[in-house]
Order: C-alpha cells, then structure tokens, then sequence
C-alpha cells in the first residue's frame, strides 16, 4: 500500500493540484450590476440603529428611509456646490414645527410601503425609535435623540424617585435577542434603594449621566395602580441571590415590603413618556427639550431610519438584514452580500416612488486600496470611486469626469493644552501661524482643499466663520518670542502623533518642516496604527495629534459642541466656562440670528484660545463616469442611489 | 650538563621549533572555500556589488547627496530624474555666523546689549542650523560624517538622477538612505535568528532524544503560528504608554525592537537546518573524541559542532537576509514598518507603488527604489549559491 | 498503523498549539491599547458600558478566557465585534473558500511553472534555457509581489487590457493574484528542483539506466524528478505559510474577499473575536499543512521517520 | 600480579535501534553480551573479532561513551567504578583513559589546526603544561609521535592518514593518560603505515608505561602488540589468554577457523594446521541464544551445543566452550 502510494504520489499530487483548481476557479459570479461604485470599505452593519459612518450612511439611505430625507436642492454657490436641504420627499410627505419650535408633527405617506407589502405606520416610527434609544441597542448615535423630551432619561436609565417606569420581565418569547420584549409593566417609581456607603464613588454615576445608567445592585420599589387600586412591588434588574442583593435587601429598614423582589430584565424610564408618539397610523409627533433648528437634519439623518418590527422580531437583531430576510422601505432592497468583496442592490418596486428610480442594481464594493479603486474605475469595472489618490488628483482634475466641491469638514490638529509649551495659548497660536496651510493644500493634498482659517467651514447657512490668522512668520516669532521662547530657543522637541494612513504622515512632515525651518522648533513624528493611535488620543498621550471632523449635519453646533469641557469629544484638555456657557445658551435660543451670533463668539474663542490647529477643510473627491446622470456636487457629499440614473447615449464604452 | 641546563636547551630547542611553525600556516577549509569562492564569477561580482551597496550605505552621510527628508513641494515635486545642479545653503549660513561671530566679538566689551543679543542669535542659529533640517537632528557619528562632506564637497549636491517625490524630496539621497535602514534590518535581524536558530538547533541536535522531541515539538508549534499577526500585536504593543516612555529612557527605538522581533521569526528554519547537521556530525568520531579529552556539552557544541556546521548556516544566512528585507518591504506595504523620517527600500518601494496607475506612472519613484531592493536580494542569491558550491564537502573531496 | 499513532500524536500537539496560541494571542490582545469600540467619534461611557456588556468584555478577563476557551472548543467564535451583522463562522466561512482557491491557485502556478522550468534548466543544463530560467527564478524571488502585482496590472490590464484591474468571482480575476501569488515560490521550486535532478542524474544509477537503453526522457521523469520532488515537498511547508502571508497583500491590491483581509482588519480595528478566529484557522490550517508534508514527504522518502 | 589498571565485569551493552519509515520496530540488539577481563597497567590487551561481534562497543563501554544505550556490568579504572558515572563525574577520570579512533579522517575536527587538536585536551584538564606554555608542551608531542611539529598550524586535512593517527595519539596523550583503547586504530592505513604506527605505539609503551586495549579485526596485527588477546564472538569473549599462548594453540573452534583463515606471519608454525572453513554468515545479533550462539557455523559442534550455554573457564586460557567443559 505504502509502496503503492510512494510510486504514484507524483500523479497523486498532480490530481489534487488539478481538482483544487478545479474547485477554485468554479466558485460563483455574478452578473455585473447596472451601477458599480467603491463605498471605501466594508459596512460594519446595515441595521440603521447600530450603524455609523459615511459608507455605511450610503447603503442604508438605499434600503431604508426616513421620515425626512436630505437632499440636494436650490441653486450651486460660487463654488459649485448644491445646499442640501432637508426635505420631506420621504416617509412624511409633510410636517409642521409648533411655533415655540419645540413640536414636530409628521405625516407618514399613505402609499408608503415596506418591501414586504406591509405599510409603514407611525407606530413603526416610534418602535424604531425606541428600540434605537434603548439602552441595550447601545446605539452610538443615540444622543441625536436625547433633543427629544425624556429621550435622554430613557437611553441613560436616569430615574428619579416619582419618574414613570416601565419594567421588562425576564420572559423574552426567544431568549438571546432583544426583541420581542418580554412583559412589559408600567408604573411609577417610588422608591430607588441602592447601598448607602460609598456614595463618593457612586456619586459620579448615580444619576446615569457618566455610567451607563444605574450600575450596581439596585431594588426598585415601584407603584401600580389599576383603577382605584395601589400595589407596590419591588424589583431589581440583578439576580436575586446575588450577595450583594441580597444584603442590600437584610440591610433595608424602609417602609417598603421588598419580600417578593422580582428579577427583571430592564427597568427604565417609561417610553410613554418620552416624547415620541404615533398619534395615528399616519400622524407621528415628537416634542423636543428646546428648539432645535436643524433637527429636520436629525431626522434626516440614517440611524433615525425604521425598521420593520415583524421582521426583527423573528429574525433577531444580527439575521434580520440578511439578504432574503431583510424588510426594507427605501428605494433597494438587499440581494445578496459577499463580505469585504460587494452588497447588491436592486430596486424596491413596493418603494413609494418607485417609477422614479432608475438604476435596477447596483454593486457596492468595499475596496480600501486608493490605487486599486482607480485602476477599477479607469478600466470600467467602476462607474463611481469615491477616493481618488491624492498623487494623481492634479491629473485627474483636468478631466470632465471628476467631481470635487468643498464639504462640511475639517483635517485640524488637536494640541493637547495640558503639556508644557502647549499650556501656552501663545506658543499654540504661533505653531498654526507657522504652518504654510496653503502649500499644503495645493502640494500634498491636492484636491482643491481650501486652507482652513476656522474649524467650521465655510458655507453654512447663516453663519460666518471666525478667523485663527493668515500663514505669517514674522508674527509666529514674536508670539514664540513674547511666550519666551526667542528663536525657539528653550522649547522643547513636539511631537505630531497620527495614524498611519492617507497622507496624514506627509502632512506631518511638512508640518514638521515648517516649524523646524521657521521657528526653530524641533518636531518628531509618531505614527500609530489606528486602534493604537484612538486611545493614545483619549487618555491624552500626545502633544500635537492629526484629527479630522465631518459635520453631521449643517450646523456650526456639530462642529462647536465637541470643545466643551470634557466633552468626549475634546480630548484636548482645553476648558473653558466662558465656552460651555456659550453653546449651552445657544441649545436654547430659538432666534437664528442671534444663535450664529453666539456661535460665531464661540468658535472665535476657540481660535484665540487655539487648542486645535485647523489645517484645511475637506473636499469631496468623486470620479463619476459621465454616462451617470443625477450626480450632484454637494455641500455634504452625500449622493442619494435613487437619483442617479444612467444616460445610455451619454456611454463611453 | 645538569638538569636545569637540560631543560633550559630544550626550552631553547622547542621554543625555536615554535617559531618556525608560526612560518607555516595551514589553509583552513573556511581559505578552502574561499579560494573556490573566488573562482565562481557569478558570487564574486555578487560579493564585489554586495560590498559596494554596503559601503556606500555606510558612507551615505558623506557623499554629497541632497536631503533625503527636505520637501521643496512648490517647486520640486515629481520632477522626472534630471541633470539640473542642485547645491545646498549650509556655507552660506555657516558664512552668515561667522559674520555674526565677528561681529560679536567686536561688540564685546564695547556694547553690551549688542554683544549679548548676538550671542543669543548665534545660538539660534545653532539650534537652526540646516545640518539638523535636513538630516533631521542626526546622531554625533552622522553629523561628524555630514560636516566632513561638507568639507569635501562643500555645498554641491548631486542633481535628483532619480527625480524627486511627492514631496519634492530627492529619490536619489532617499534609497541611498534608506538602503541603511533596510541592510540594517536585514543583517542585525538575521544575525539575531543565526544566534538563536544556531544554538537551539545545535542543542536541540546535539542533547537528542526527549530534549529535542521537546525543543522540535516546540519549534514545530512556532512554525504553526501565523507570525505576521503576532508583529502586528507586538509592534501596537510596544507602541502603548506604558510599555514605550521605559523603553526610550533606555535609548531603545521602536526600530531596534523591530529588528530583533524580526530576527526572532526567523531563527526556526535556521533551527531546523542546524539541528539536521548536528545530528549527522553527532555520531562523527571527532565529537567522540571530543568527549573522551573531557570536553563538557557545551564546549562540544559550541566547539566543535556548530563551527563544523557554519558552512550550512551561511548559505541559510543569504537566504534570510533577502527573506527579512522582503519581510520588512511586507510590512511597510502594510503600513507597519519604520516609522518616518526614517526610510527603508520597503517603504520608497510601497510609495511608488501607489503612484502605478495608468493615468501616469511616476516611473522613477518605483524604479530605483525597486531596482536597489532587487539588486540587493539577486546579488544575496547568487552568493549564496557560491558559497554554497564553495562549501560543498562533495565537491572538496574530488 | 503506525501513520496512525503519528496523526494522533500530531493532533495532540495540534490542540497544543492552537491552545497556546489562543492564550497568547488573547491576553495579548487585551493588553494592547485601543478596544474594539473605539471610534474616531468618542462613545459615551454610557454606550461603551453596554457594548461591553453585549460582548461580555466587562467580565473579570479570567472568566471571559474560559468563556471564550470553552466557546472555541466548541467552534463558537462568537460574533464579530466590527462587522456586527455577522458571526466570526459566518465570515471566516465567506472568506476562507476564497483565500482556499487563491492559494490552491498560486500553489499550482508555482510548482507547475516552477518545477517545469527547473527541469528543462536540469535537462539542458548551461543552456540559454538555463540561464534565462534561472535569472527568472531569482527575479522572482527578489521581487516582493506587490511590486509585481503594481507591474503586472499595468501591463496586463491597462496596456493588454487582458484582465480586468481587480474583483473576485470569475477566472480572468484569480489568474492575476494567483500569479503573483506563485511567482516567489516557483522560483525557488525552479531553483530546487533544478539542483535535485542535477545531483540525481549526476548518479551511478542514472548512467546505468541510460546504459539499459532507457529514453532520456523516462529516466529525467522517472529518476530524476523523484529526487527534484524530495527537496520540493520538504519546502512546501515554509511556502505555504508564506503564500498564507503572501495573500495578505495581494488580496488588498485585488480586492479578493479572502481571509487575509479579515486577519488584518480585525488585528488593526481590535475585532478580538474575528481576530481570534482568523488566527486560528490560520494556525489549524498550516498546522494541517505542515504534518500532510511531513506525511507526504515520508512516503516519497522511506528514509524518512515519522516522529 | 599487581591491581589491574581497568576491570571489566560481565559487561552487557544493548542497544534499541529506532524505527525507520513505516517497518515494524527492530528487536534489541545485544551487541556486548556478557564479558569479563582485566588490563595490567603498561600491559595490552588485544581484541579481535569480526566486525559486528561488538569490539567497538567494548571500547566505547570502556570509555562510557555508549550514550542511551542499555548497559549493565561493572568497569573499574585505576580501582574506581566509572560505568555508573554521570558525564560530568566520569569527566575527572577521562584524563585516565584515552582512545584512539578509527577513521584518522573523521575523528580530528576539520576546523581546529594541530595544535589547538592537541592543545585542547591540555587545557580541558589543565596538566601538560611546559615551562607554563601549552604550545611547547604540543610541539614535545609532536615530535614524540613522529611528526614535524613546524606543521602544528597546519589544518587535519593537509596530512596524509598516517600522520593524522599520529596526531590522534598526540592528542591522546596529552593528558598523560595510563591507559589509551585503540579502536581498529591501524585498520584505515596502509600495511606499511600500519607498521609504523604500531611501532610507535610499542615505543610508546615502552617510554611512558601506558597500557592498550587495542581493538582490531587483523589478529596479525594484534598478535604483534599484544601481551594477551580475547576473541570475541557476537558480543561475547570465547577465548582469553596470553597472546603467544593463543597464537601457538588456540582452543576454541572459532579462533581456529580465524587463525587458519589470518594471513599467514610465521609459515613454519602453521604448517601443523589444517585450513578451518567457516561454513554459513555471522547471525545477527538481535537474536538471544540459548546455546552456544557458534554452534551453528561450528566444525566441531556436539549434539547439545545448541541447548546448553558455555561459560568462560576459569584459567589463565580461558576458553568458552563445551568440547573443554566436564560433560
């Protein structure tokens, strides 16, 4: 046998090479779509509610939509660039604002349809919604909610004693998966019995702000009454022999009977009271803390989309977007998805506005190499690449296929206020003066970026931006110099921290250069890789730290509220009650003027004060093949699928 | 003649004998070798362009090339190679101090105020100079090295033969440096795993039986580690607070700790190969003879086996040396390698890869980068090869 | 019988190892800075408390390593923290097919491409085949295959217009990647195989075969291969872990869905659970490859013991 | 008679070998079986034998150089038990006892010259030392065995096979060693260098006292140094006595058949005998006999040779065999 196998191992090998060939070239293809594009990267999930990021906003404003949606609309600017505006071209063909601006009230199409004949309803809304806010969605975006009345206190289980509540019991229909809920029991809370010592620790997360909610062992004594009938019971959302719970429960001495304590699921503010509501099938309202001018944008904006409850329910939070299970409402639906390679799209025919999308199918690809992604494009197997490589932008601007306009966003430097120079506003306003943003601009990144002379870019609907000062040397020295470092002299080396992609380390050497060769500053550089590189950043190990922000909607606030002290956001050490101030006044002024006022006030500051150091403002680089028609340059770069269509005459291959 | 007389002839005698000997030296088999080597043309002109890679790697700092890290993107950026004379401004700016220098010595004693504010300028200028612009505050070595070029060529660069980048930096001086970093990863990582490879291998070998199992078993386990993912952890692991401030205290770069990690994957197969020749000289009878003069374990190993196996080893070696230069190109490409302003052929040759398209291709960017890199691990092959031949105990005995 | 106990024995130190590695590789993950849920936009801590909470990360690490061990053992990787509408399984089941066929592919270019060229270089030794093969061989090996990859689409996608740039699903897609994949590793199988027949034929035996009148051509296939094929096979198992490294690459320059991809990201964007599952699928895997070497070669090799 | 210099007791030495590719695991190979003998200091002892009748492995016994193998029996050195000691203990003695190898080619590491050959076991017990420089001490033993010590800078492979057993005895004796195993010492070298190696180590002998076991298939050559000889036949002793003795009047079957088969150093002496054919090959060794394991190539076997086993006289010619035991 042995000696069988010795003689014919050669043509053995030879099988088994060829049947693998075989069984590797004979894996399944697909047709080529109508419309291919290169989202970037692979979507780290569809569902709306868990969902973050640019690539992943373009996939779900496919297969879901909103109540609102925002859409290129008006005239081009100077700079060629289409405002969007938030419309009610979606799920609402209507909606009306109170007139103190704090009651939204839409109205839900009546031919609106979900994928599987179903009609999407008010109700959907306020279930999304809440299953969105809900704390074990653990959504990111959760805080464009909390302009909501409650919507905070529900997301952040913060419970008062005398708050409404509402209790989940530990009988989920399919248990590992959030929905269907279990038995939901509504009532009020009277009593909230938590351990007394060491109330300096729990002090910080008592009231849920920092913590997540209510950590620790915790009984709720909570008050029912059906019809003239008061009980009270006791629950806690930790195992009932857990020791701890278990003293907490010896140790009481309160007028409450806490014998029949009741393990339970959650229990959290009662959704009934926040101010989401369905008040028909077709009438949806939601009543805000404080005016919110742009929260149609909120709105607007993807992780607000809904979701089709019967379809979650069964599937479960992970399966229900899976192609062939997935329900959807907007104008594609799901049809197949090959990880890190494609998402296929075809158009929804249930989709209200059906007849007026014209791409049958289309492919997302997730390539993530710039070059590549060209190379696919030139060679037609691309119809639109979002990132062309910055090297070859001043080559492939001259082309007509090339669509590039400024964007809300800004590439900025954050200086970390907390190391010495860097505690100096003078040094850290030196440091921006001696960055030449311009050559930047036109010999690195190359894309028509614009120097940045403020963090929030131009272009805003009412709102003029401050000014951080011109590209000046002189005047660099001498605010070295006045910070008493003459020449440069007794500073110590800076070092640029940034993370190792794009042309974020050509930057940095051209950074580094500028301020060795104008003010005699020595500079290293450090690169991280961006897991590394994110933490670095928050527990503050840096000095000077490349950053970058993307407005998520057109409002100087989502640009200015990061800076407040101990923002999440911030990490820059910077603080300033004169700031936090500010953008909490503006929260609640409902006159537009003045609130830009206020925000132009703020943002200056910020320029003064310099704890960021912009560089330049982002623009939208996008290679659209010529035959696409639709495709709009806009000022937040979004490209809505079902507007694009293909010009068959227009087709260059 | 008494005694003492006896032996104090005889001293005389053998101490003449000694003297003699020292006339008559032996050829050793490593002289052998080389004398064969010398007849291979191939491996000869292999060694010649492997010696001149490395010396001009180690004399880069005293050739007048440009900055490698000075970008001039106005007006330099992706220039095709070029024949354009380009010169530096250090004279100048040294001329300029000196003035300075003059002058303050002249305001000395005389005025003041004048004297102390030129003291305190020409010290700027020292913190200024361009030396440390464009060399990017290099060490005590480089700088002696720098200053003696500019004692020789003074300010005259060679023109950018290779084009400049994206940056508007000079390819030219960029490989040249960074043929420094890369032959630097590729000789001290190999020379960690010809370390470790070698004495795990010749222990594993020589002690045999549970021992090696034991030793074998475990390398075997190493080689079933995907080691690219343990780099990446690693190097993200040597990047975190805590674990890097220590390590720079102590003058450690994460450079040096990317050498010996890298030296450290690849010292398994160099294991293996060590420990099959140990095994098959084990059972040689000098090894026994060894033992019976009382030699210990060790010295037998270290004595007697492993320079009996170095031959091997060095074959093994040119190929290792292009395998970690590949592996740090690898790494680069991945974004993992050095970090700036630090340059390796990985790194030039990953840049220009990216600017490939068909648009246009900035040819130059990839090609001498590319051409450096390859000429390097062709010359390393083929060397190997040599000594391979070279060494070859068949051929020797023919 | 005996292969028996060597299989055996072999899997033994293959729970061994993929033990070992799974501790490592897990402690050290969790010692590195940056978690899975870090963001360019900070997360509330509220939010991260949750997260945590889902994926068990607030647990003492103690307990989430036995969790998670027990959970492997079952061949439970549990979800993907980064990709969250997919299970590790779901994605390593995508992606390994794919990286499979790649490699398969590069593996068949290499030693069919390498083992031809090493035998016409043997055969017509110090010929202009020879030389030009074997400058080709050494060619390959010193190019690292991205290089190639760069060269190779601009000549054969934009000037031939052959293939197309990148993708993944039909045969023109893979011959590139697989090329490039293969090209290194034929160059040494051509460089192997062509001293192995040289210092078979160069024996007694093979001249006593010519003497018997055997045709040159069934002594090189017969004689002369089976001693190309021994240095070959041995070197199989160091290739395959470099063509397992080597894909890494090529799948990012071709936008193949593979495992390599999935390994990378999930190490960079801190997935531990993707991350944990590629690793030791990767480490089953060359593990598997390893000991059917090891197999293979003490079948051609009856010198050979099995340990 | 005084204390013998080396005691060997009923020394076994069996080894397992390993498996190879996919065969069934060999069976034990007993290839010392049971032997017994004594060396006098300044004397020789002469082991002859086919080869694989387990001569080298006596020697490597000697020398506890035997490794994993399986190995029982006594060995005294100079009066001290040594087969029981670890490496590092047996060390000390090791400058007692030396060996010279077979193969002059292998058994000089190619990379060291001659004086570092020499020089190392020097240093390694710290003795040797003239006038407190090693170099001369390796030069007066150069000349000692006969080579012209001017080449001691010379590498083993630039010396023909002769010079390089000389430099083998010059290393053995480095270390003033009492007794020196020659293991087939002169069996790699031609006749006439075969000649003047002995010579050199009777004159060696003579000079420094030292005693031999020399190993050695040429019973010509044994017979030429050795003040007694043992015949060995598959790992075991069958016949011991003073060498003019066993040359003049073997005894036991075997050693007849090889005497008659040896080249012939004496005509008139053998005319007496008559030609002994061996008929049938040499067992192998794997095998455990009950009986005489000879019988069967045996020209004198008796019917229970096969069944009862023969032990070694107790004599100054000791003889195992059954035609000389009281049956």
């Amino acid at each position: 046998m042995v000696r069988l196998l010795r003689k014919y191992f050669p043509f053995l090998l030879i099988l088994i090479a060829g049947l693998s060939v075989v069984w590797a070239v004979n894996l399944g293809t697909l047709p080529p779509a109508e419309f291919v594009f290169n989202n970037g990267t692979e979507v780290k999930t569809i569902d709306p509610a868990k969902a973050t990021g640019v690539p992943e906003g373009r996939v779900i404003n496919a297969l879901y939509e909103g109540l609102l949606r925002s859409v290129p609309d008006g005239d081009p600017d100077e700079l060629g660039r289409t405002p969007t505006k938030p419309k009610a071209v979606a799920m609402a063909d209507s909606y009306q604002v109170s007139e103190d601006g704090t009651v939204y009230t839409f109205h839900i199409r009546e031919n609106a349809k979900w994928s599987n004949g179903d009609s999407v309803t008010a109700e959907d809304f306020a279930w999304s919604w809440m299953r969105f806010l809900h704390p074990e969605t653990a959504s990111e975006y959760n805080y464009q909610l909390f302009y909501a009345k409650n919507g905070s206190k529900f997301a952040l289980v913060d419970l008062d004693e005398g708050d409404p509540v509402e209790i989940e019991m530990k009988d989920r229909p399919v248990t590992g998966q959030m929905f269907p809920r279990g038995t939901v029991r509504r009532g009020k809370l009277v009593s909230l019995i938590r351990p007394a010592p060491d109330r300096e620790h729990a002090g910080d997360d008592s009231h849920g702000h920092g913590g997540g909610g209510i950590s620790g062992p915790a009984i709720f004594v909570v008050e029912f009454r059906q019809g003239e009938e008061i009980s009270t019971a006791a629950f806690t959302i930790q195992d009932i022999d857990n020791p701890e719970i278990q003293t907490l429960v010896s140790s009481y001495q309160g007028e409450f009977d806490l014998t029949g304590l009741i393990s339970v699921e959650h229990v959290l503010f009662d959704f009934e009271h926040v101010g989401i509501k369905a008040n028909s099938p077709h009438e949806f309202e939601v009543t805000l803390n404080s005016p919110t001018p742009y929260f149609p944008e909120l709105v607007a904006f993807y992780p607000l989309h809904p979701v089709h409850r019967g379809n979650l329910e069964e599937h479960g939070d992970r399966e229900f977007s899976k192609p062939g299970k997935i329900v959807s409402n907007g104008p594609f639906l799901l049809k197949e998805r090959r990880i890190r390679d494609r998402l296929r799209l075809v158009k929804n025919d249930t989709y209200w506005n059906a007849e007026n999308v014209h791409l049958n199918s289309v492919d997302v690809l997730a390539i993530q190499s710039e070059t590549t992604s060209l190379n696919m494009y030139l060679n037609g197997q691309l119809d639109w690449d979002t990132k062309p490589p910055n090297t070859l932008i001043p080559l492939l601007k001259e082309r007509d296929d090339f669509v590039s306009t400024p964007f809300l966003a800004c590439y900025f430097y954050r200086v970390n206020t907390s190391k010495p120079p860097l505690d100096n506003p003078l040094v850290r306003k030196a440091l921006n003066m001696a960055i030449d943003k311009q050559t930047i601009v036109d010999s690195v990144v190359k894309g028509g970026q614009v120097p940045a002379r403020s963090f929030v870019p131009p272009g805003m609907n009412g709102y003029q931006s401050a000014y951080c000062g011109q590209y000046d040397v002189e005047q660099a020295k001498r605010l070295l110099a006045a910070a008493g470092y003459p020449n440069g002299q007794g500073l110590p080396t800076i070092e640029i921290l940034y993370n190792t992609a794009d042309s974020h380390r050509d930057i940095a050497e051209v950074i580094q250069q500028d301020w060795k060769k104008n003010l005699g500053v020595d500079v290293t550089l450090r690169n991280l890789e961006w897991g590394t590189f994110l933490d670095t950043l928050r527990i503050g190990d840096y000095m000077v730290s490349r950053s970058g922000w993307i407005g998520d909607y057109a409002d100087p606030n989502t640009f200015l509220d990061m800076f407040v002290t101990d923002g999440p956001n911030n990490q820059t050490k910077w603080s300033s009650a004169f700031y936090d101030d500010g953008i909490e006044k503006a929260k609640y002024e409902s006159d537009p003027l003045k609130r830009m006022a206020i925000f132009k006030e703020m943002e200056q500051t910020l320029m003064d004060e310099q704890p960021i150091i912009p560089i330049y403002f982002y623009v939208s680089l996008n290679m659209v093949n010529t035959r696409i028609k639709g495709f709009t340059a806009n000022l937040q770069d979004v490209h809505p699928l079902h507007l694009l269509s293909i010009d068959s005459e227009g087709s260059e291959d | 003649m008494s005694i003492s007389d006896h032996q104090a002839s005889e001293l005389e005698r053998l101490t003449k004998i000694l003297r003699e000997a020292h006339d008559v030296q032996g050829v050793s088999l490593w002289a052998d070798g080389w004398k064969r080597l010398k007849r291979n043309r191939a491996a000869m002109t292999s060694l010649w362009i492997l010696g001149v890679i490395v010396t001009l790697a180690l004399l880069t700092p005293m050739l007048p090339l440009q900055s490698p890290i000075f970008q001039d993107v106005k007006n330099r950026e992706l220039l095709p190679p070029q024949w354009d004379s380009f010169s530096l401004d250090i004279q100048a700016y040294d001329r300029e101090t000196t003035d300075l220098e003059k002058q303050s010595s002249a305001a000395q004693g005389r005025d003041k105020e004048e004297y102390t504010r030129l003291v305190s300028l020409i010290a700027a200028r020292e913190q200024t100079h361009p030396i440390k612009l464009y060399w990017n505050n290099p060490g005590t070595l480089v700088t002696w090295m720098i200053q003696l070029r500019m004692a020789i060529f003074g300010d005259y660069c060679i023109p950018s033969i290779f084009g400049t980048d994206k940056l508007g930096r000079d390819v030219l001086s960029r490989v040249f440096w960074g043929s420094r970093v890369s032959l630097a990863c590729g000789f001290i990582a190999t020379f960690v795993s010809l370390i470790i490879g070698v004495s795990y291998g010749a222990i594993s070998g020589y002690l045999g039986g549970r021992v090696d199992n034991i030793m074998m078993r475990i390398v075997d386990v190493f080689y079933s580690i995907p080691f690219i993912f343990i780099v990446i952890f690693i190097m993200s692991f040597l990047s975190s607070p805590g674990i890097r401030e220590p390590l720079q205290e102590n003058g450690i770069e994460q450079i040096h700790v990317f050498f010996l990690l890298i030296g450290a994957i690849y010292w398994l197969t160099m294991a293996r190969v060590v420990r099959g020749q140990v095994i098959s000289l084990k059972n040689d009878q000098f090894i026994e003879a060894a033992k019976t003069i009382g030699a210990t374990r060790m010295q037998i190993v270290f004595r007697h086996l492993v320079p009996n196996v170095m031959g091997i080893v060095i074959v093994y070696l040119t190929l290792t040396i292009p395998a970690v230069i590949r592996f740090e190109a690898f790494l680069s490409f991945l974004g993992m390698g050095v970090n700036a302003p630090d340059i390796s052929w990985g790194l030039l040759v990953n840049e220009g890869v990216q600017v490939i398209t068909v648009v246009k291709s900035y040819w130059w960017m990839i090609a001498f980068s590319g051409m450096a890199l390859a000429m390097t691990l062709f010359a390393l092959n083929f060397l190997g090869d040599g000594v391979r031949d070279a060494l070859d105990p068949k051929l020797k005995n023919k | 019988m005996q292969v028996l106990t060597f299989l055996l024995k072999r899997f033994g130190w293959m729970i061994v190892t993929v033990w070992i590695v799974f501790t490592v590789s897990f402690f050290l993950m969790r010692q590195i800075p940056g978690g899975p849920f870090n963001g360019e936009r900070v997360l509330s801590e509220a939010v991260r408390a949750r997260l945590e909470a889902r994926y068990n990360l607030d647990a003492p690490i103690s307990e989430q390593y036995f969790t998670h061990l027990w959970n492997t053992v079952q061949l439970d990787f549990g979800p993907s923290f980064k990709m969250q509408d997919f299970t590790v399984n779901e994605v390593l089941a995508q992606g390994f097919p794919v990286s499979a066929a790649l490699g398969i592919l590069g593996m068949v270019f290499a030693i069919s491409i390498g083992m031809t060229s090493g035998i016409v270089s043997a055969v017509r030794r110090n010929s202009a085949y020879d030389y030009s093969f074997m400058l080709l061989a050494t060619l390959g090996i010193a190019i690292p295959n991205f290089v190639l990859a760069a060269l190779l689409i601009v000549v054969f996608v934009f000037n031939l217009q052959m293939f197309p740039a990148a993708g993944w699903g039909d045969i023109s897609q893979i011959i590139l990647p697989a090329f490039c994949l293969g090209a290194p590793f034929a160059g040494y199988i051509a460089r192997l195989t062509r001293t192995g027949m040289l210092e078979v034929l160069g024996n007694d035996y093979i001249r006593t075969a010519y003497a018997k009148g055997l045709s040159p051509r069934t002594v090189v296939l017969k004689h002369g291969l089976r001693g190309a094929l021994l240095p070959v096979v041995s070197y199989l198992g160091p290739a395959i872990a470099g063509i397992l490294t080597g894909s890494l690459v090529l799948e990012r320059i071709f936008v193949i869905p593979g495992m390599g991809s999935h390994f990378i990201e999930a190490a960079i964007q801190r997935d531990y659970t993707l991350a944990m599952g590629a690793l030791l699928t990767y480490t089953v895997l060359l593990f598997v490859m390893n000991t059917l070497v090891d197999l293979a070669y003490s079948i051609i090799d009856p010198r050979v013991q099995l340990e | 008679m005084t204390t013998p210099l080396l005691q060997v007791k009923d020394l076994k030495v069996h080894f397992k070998p390993p498996r190879r590719g996919f065969g069934k695991p060999a069976p034990v190979i007993r290839a010392v079986d049971g032997i017994s003998f004594d060396v006098q200091p300044g004397q020789t002892l002469g082991l002859v034998g086919e080869s694989g009748c387990g001569k080298s492995t006596t020697a490597r016994a000697i020398l506890n150089l035997t490794g994993n193998a399986y190995r029982e029996g006594m060995i005294y050195l100079g009066g001290t038990r040594i087969d029981q000691l670890s490496e590092r203990r047996m060390r000390p003695h090791r400058a007692n006892a030396q060996m010279v190898f077979q193969d002059p080619f292998a058994s000089l590491n190619p990379r060291m010259t001659v004086a570092k050959i020499i020089r190392e076991p020097m240093r390694n017990f710290d003795v040797g030392k003239f006038d407190s420089d090693e170099r001369l001490e390796v030069v007066r033993l150069m000349e000692l065995v006969g080579i012209n010590p001017r080449y001691m800078n010379r590498y083993p492979h630039e010396f023909s096979g002769g010079q390089r057993q000389r430099i083998g005895i010059a290393r053995a004796l480095a270390v003033n060693p009492k007794l020196i195993v020659c293991d087939e010492a002169v069996s790699a070298l031609d006749v006439s260098i075969q000649a003047q190696v002995i010579n050199l180590l009777m004159d060696l002998q003579q000079k420094l006292g030292v005693a031999y076991v020399f190993i050695s298939h040429d019973l010509a050559v044994v017979r030429h140094i050795a003040h007694r000889v043992g015949v060995m036949y598959l790992g075991r002793i069958v016949e011991l006595a003073d060498a003019d003795e066993l040359y003049r009047s073997p005894r036991h079957p075997y050693t007849k058949a090889l005497l008659s088969a040896a080249p012939v150093p004496d005509p008139e002496q053998n005319v007496s005998q008559k030609r002994v054919k061996l008929e049938g090959e040499v067992p192998s060794p794997d095998i455990e006999y009950a009986g005489c394991p000879f019988a069967e190539r045996c020209p004198d076997v008796l019917p229970h040779c096969q069944a009862v086993r023969p032990q070694l006289s107790d004599e100054v010619h000791q003889v195992s065999c059954l035609l000389y035991e009281d049956y």
